[in-house]
């Protein structure tokens, strides 16, 4: 069976670690923060300028000053702080942020991504993709494997415009764990129930698949 | 009152000078933190061919959105403008330019710009369509794109409360890239919800120094919110 | 405790790891806002070959200054060094190189190091000896050279107060270089004069947010004057 | 008579104006602060991070952590702000500071400036020195016209390492006040009592001599 979006998230909290400083993009990565494991503590940043997001406010706590970069009424967490959108930046470009989960359209064996942008469509923009990926050094990538058409998302090129090369290391689809190195992929765990061949038939770009690819336990 | 009094009483006068064809940095995450009144100003004196720089163009019929109305813009500078359907309409008509800049090297170009320095190399964009026509250079390994500095005729600014002389302070994540705007602008302009007397703030907790700002205003805002999201 | 706990109970701690050859990025101007601690633990470890980037290296006999003594010091990179006699003597001996390096572009490298940016470019030093081998390059009529940023191994830090997170506030003027030195460690040490929970800064008046800290230590301070001057 | 360091200052402080903001280098550009005219106010920019620096403090008011860029202590005006040295600088490369006062070993026609090093003799470093006269517009050097032995200090060409090329527009020495304009000095004030002859005797560089140069009025 494919990953749900909440298996998603709890296979992506698995790499957390304590004290850990998180980047979540938008959709299924906002999930991770209800599954951080307990007596584990992180803490998350928003690029619009918080480090320490809390979670959405009650009626009365709503603020319109206080956002996520989802444009999101947020709170904060005790040891919050609140900085300029460069500070913000200046943290996840010089690499500060230790741990980033996005999603994405394509990614490939280059480690290129392409998230932003399907030409011929409408255009909005890749407000802070770009500098997630290009900045961080540990960033999991969510998505799903293959399009409703069946068509691989996991390639030898991406077709779309990119908004990052060569800096994608971790893919988590709802198939399968994979990891990008020397020009490959690299299957590490499947989705409970789901073949290798499955996954290697609705992988487009070169796959390496190991001796034995543990099932994910949930 | 000294010379370093920047209070002024209208916003014809807080927006005085602004011609055709001038180039505006404006602060604002979203709807948070924009200079509401500033940009109705702009709206009512009808300015034209303007180049806006900021990280997004508001709704329809909010922020920055309003001045599409009249088509008072001709180019966008902004990491993100999905949030507007009239902004799609001109762009797909060929009556408006976007030029999509990555969030973190549209705020570092703001602040580039207010501090003298006139580009920087950054990684990101690197091997994407942001990267085309641009310098590659490789530092240590790894490939990094020059991004040039931005600076504007005009910058319009959100603080939250500011002393008379222009020292400003901004309010939760309201902050955003009101900092690095208030620096870059030949004229800055700052709307703020309190003016207090000098002395009153903090010397070692001000966001934006007085020597950034030229004019300081005081408004009432909407706040409109974008994404009201609550938990039960 | 949660694992944001960055409290440290002892300088060998705080300092652990240090080793011969590596570079350390320093806060402070003067003697104002040193980590006068941290720089007495390199001192008792007396590890060698050191490259220390600091705007000054102290007096004979305090701050970075007794980093001399043992020679310890491999290389400076400071905008001014006037204030040692020790420093001239091993200079003009050969014994320790120094990079003069101006102030503000020191500030902007380490910022720089910090935030990502491998380079910049900045008017200041154009046709002066500090461009010698730098590329200089047009901007809209005027030449500038191309500064390459700095990152350390360590960055030693002096803050006033902390909460245990490394959310870190600067006494007046003592802030100086040291929020830019915080950024730009592998491991970033600072030391403060009180330690206080979580919660108790305000998020907006943090000056280095925790994110950019590895460990803290409080300590006490001599905070000794270079220039006591006062009026009658 | 050639001007004192006070009446130096006097006349730098008729170029200020009511809310400038001003650095004031070390020395005779300190002295300038005590000039300011009735009625009108200044900001004084300390590059270690202060705007709005105030008079030296009470014995009970000195404060270690409160200094200035000569090291000394200080105290802040109502209104102050305080911040990071690259913020300082930002300040200051950016052209944000109205108007700097500065010494100098040596200027020249080109708009030159040598003030930080003398080879063979001590070596200290430019500190701020190169910073601000890079990033000013407005820019005042104040230095002694020539020598204990005669050598002008005003040159065709410095012969000391520069501090800054082509930034110097303002010179004002123990006997004139000089602006530099298309490769030549202009004389346009003499010290009262000076000779224009004196000062052209004086001066290395090409210096252009307006039919009338006015004596400075104290």
């Amino acid at each position: 069976m494919a990953l749900t979006r909440e298996q998603i998230a709890i296979r992506v909290a698995r790499e957390l670690q304590d004290g850990f400083y998180v980047n979540l993009g938008i959709g299924i990565p906002t999930l991770v923060a209800n599954y951080v494991p307990e007596g584990m503590e992180v803490m998350l940043q928003s690029e619009n300028g918080l480090l320490g997001m809390g979670q959405f406010p009650t009626e009365d706590e709503i603020d319109a000053d206080m956002i996520n970069a989802g444009k999101q009424t947020v709170t904060t967490v005790t040891g919050a702080s609140i900085f300029s959108s460069a500070e913000s930046f200046a943290m996840i470009r010089g690499g500060h942020v230790d741990l980033t989960v996005l999603g994405a359209f394509e990614v490939d064996t280059s480690g290129n991504i392409a998230s932003y942008m399907i030409p011929g469509k409408l255009i909005k923009g890749m407000g802070g993709a770009m500098d997630l990926v290009a900045g961080a050094d540990n960033i999991i990538v969510t998505m799903t494997h293959a399009s409703k058409h069946g068509e691989s998302k996991l390639l030898t090129k991406c077709s779309l415009p990119l908004t990052g090369a060569g800096c994608i290391k971790k893919v988590l689809t709802d198939l399968a764990y994979i990891e990008i190195e020397d020009g490959a992929f690299i299957l590490k765990e499947r989705a409970p129930g789901v073949s290798v061949e499955e996954i290697v038939s609705k992988t487009e770009g070169k796959m390496i698949v190991p001796d034995h690819v543990p099932e994910m336990v949930f | 009152m000294s010379g370093f009094n920047k209070v002024v009483n209208s916003y014809d006068e807080a927006m005085a000078g602004l011609e055709d064809g001038m180039t505006v940095i404006a602060g604002g995450f979203g709807l948070c933190g924009i200079p509401e009144n500033l940009i109705a100003q702009v709206k009512k004196m009808g300015t034209k061919d303007l180049t806006i720089v900021s990280n997004n163009c508001g709704v329809d019929g909010f922020g920055l959105g309003v001045l599409l109305e009249d088509r008072q813009v001709k180019k966008m500078v902004s990491s993100y403008v999905g949030e507007n359907a009239l902004f799609m309409q001109q762009l797909l008509a060929g009556e408006l330019e976007v030029e999509l800049t990555p969030q973190g090297t549209l705020a570092e170009k703001m602040r580039a710009g207010g501090a003298g320095i006139p580009a920087f190399y950054t990684a990101t964009g690197y091997g994407t369509p942001v990267a085309e026509g641009k310098d590659v250079r490789d530092f240590k390994g790894r490939n990094y794109i020059l991004e040039e500095s931005i600076t504007g005729d005009f910058a319009i600014v959100k603080g939250w409360k500011a002393d008379k002389f222009g020292n400003v302070i901004y309010r939760h994540t309201a902050q955003n890239f009101n900092p690095m705007a208030a620096t870059a602008g030949k004229i800055t302009v700052v709307e703020v919800e309190e003016i207090v007397e000098p002395g009153e703030l903090d010397p070692a907790h001000i966001h934006t120094p007085g020597i950034y700002v030229d004019r300081l205003i005081v408004g009432t805002f909407e706040k409109r919110i974008e994404q009201r999201t609550v938990r039960t």
